[in-house]
């Protein structure tokens, strides 16, 4: 079954860009190698999940657990995701509301970053210095 | 004649991506299935699959996982069968809400949601001996 | 721990694809077996299932054909068991070669001989109660 | 599974495509259209399996008659075979000596016609002629 998962940055972010079945067979490799990421580099990531033609529960844990990780070093996760089923998945779960999701890689990457909970509009940037 | 398809494959998640296929396939041997109810399909057999190949780790079994597919003429029904534990079904917690800060603590337990979700019908027959998990699609017609 | 698939289908002409794609996809769970021969196996075991098919129509039986794939460490073997009637190999006529004349009255005969051509081995067990053909694909490795 | 066949004249040629899979399951249905062909039209086919991507011995049946029929009308049959697999069949059965096969359509649309077996050469257009 095809499943390859790509660590590149961009920017000041990093992408993790994943192509193939997200399954129980795969997730492994998907939560060790978002693990790293989190660990070493920018903890401002975007999921690219534009290749991904099945997602199922065990994925969707993987990015409940990115998502704890990446918060917990006060960063930002994005998650990119095309296929309809897939998307679908997010949200018969609830998920959609949690995460950060995109259509696109370019519009998850030029999307600003949102200001922090209850912060007045305009502390973009300073949340952003203070990252 | 029956159109019943049964797949056997070893309990080990590398055969899941087969299961899929089979489901998959088999659906689209019947018209009027359409696309989205088969990715429907293929996502809730790939999740009860999932949960039957834990069941089997989880006692250390060797055996096989049992998957029929019933093409009739109105629904499509799929039966997931493993030799685990079984589970009583009423007593799975679930999940912190969305909303709740709790959330992301919870990695699992999306899998029997996602099934409800996606089949037209869920049913779970679960003894010491083992699992049966039935989904069900239903195939537009007049009735429908 | 076994590696084992087994796949039943209706004895009916609209299942062979799906054979097929079972097949595919359990040779692709092995690394190490080439695209092509990957290919080869799925030529040979869907002409030994229109075999199993026919022979059931033959005697209008409804049964189903089993087809099991054996992934081993340096062969893949599939079996197709069908509860046909059985037939001699060895008294099966075949067709004129190429450059005879006559060869165009004879549309039919081609599958025992693609069989034979495209696996790596090819086993015929046929009685009164059916047919096992065993098609077997080695994986290349230090041996081969 | 995917099948589908369609017909359509190019110049003197009939081209019969084929698209999907060709086993048991679709043989009638390539067996009769070829028959129709070779009754109402002329018997100058091309048969392009370039987008067929199996083909299985009950195909080699239905082209085996084929040849037959417009052999019979006078005719000429051309196959075009473009995937590895699928010439492979031709191969293995020693089929590749009887048809006439072309990698893509193009080669098998503008290849002159040969001249009758035993017949001198430069008698091609006469052949041509009483076809
Ligand atoms: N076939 C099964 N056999 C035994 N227990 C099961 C089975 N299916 C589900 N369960 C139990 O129900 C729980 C919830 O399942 P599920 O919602 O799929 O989430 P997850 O598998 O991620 O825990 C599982 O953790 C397991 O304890
Ligand atoms: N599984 C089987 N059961 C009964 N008879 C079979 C079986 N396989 C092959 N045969 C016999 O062998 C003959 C030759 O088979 P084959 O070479 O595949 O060509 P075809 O099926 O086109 O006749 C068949 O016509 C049939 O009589």
């Amino acid at each position: 079954m095809l499943f390859d998962v790509q660590v590149r940055p961009h920017g000041e972010w990093t992408v993790v860009s994943v192509v193939g079945d997200v399954d129980l067979a795969s997730t492994p490799r998907l939560r060790s190698t978002i693990a790293a990421v989190v660990r070493s580099r920018s903890p401002r990531v975007v999921l690219d999940f534009g290749g991904v033609d099945f997602l199922d529960s065990s994925g969707l844990g993987v990015l409940l657990g990115a998502l704890r990780r990446v918060r917990a070093a006060d960063g930002v996760l994005r998650v990119v995701v095309a296929a309809p089923h897939v998307r679908r998945v997010f949200e018969l779960t609830g998920l959609d509301t949690i995460f950060e999701l995109y259509g696109d890689l370019e519009a998850a990457l030029v999307e600003p970053l949102q200001a922090a909970p209850g912060a007045a509009p305009g502390a973009t940037s300073e949340v952003e210095a203070g990252a | 004649m029956t159109r019943e398809i049964v797949l056997e494959i070893p309990a080990r998640a590398d055969y899941l991506g087969l299961a899929r296929q089979v489901v998959a396939a088999a659906a689209a041997i019947q018209p009027r299935v359409r696309d989205e109810r088969i990715e429907d399909l293929r996502i809730a057999v790939s999740e009860a699959t999932t949960n039957a190949i834990e069941a089997h780790a989880h006692l250390g079994s060797d055996e096989r996982i049992l998957i029929r597919c019933n093409l009739g003429d109105d629904r499509i029904d799929v039966e997931v069968l493993d030799r685990g534990g079984g589970f009583d079904p009423g007593e799975v917690e679930s999940a912190p809400a969305a909303e709740d800060p709790d959330r992301l603590e919870w990695e699992r337990g999306l899998g029997l949601p996602l099934m409800l979700g996606l089949a037209d019908e869920t049913s779970i027959e679960a003894t010491d001996g083992g699992t049966a998990v039935r989904l069900t699609v239903f195939r537009p017609g007049p009735a429908h």
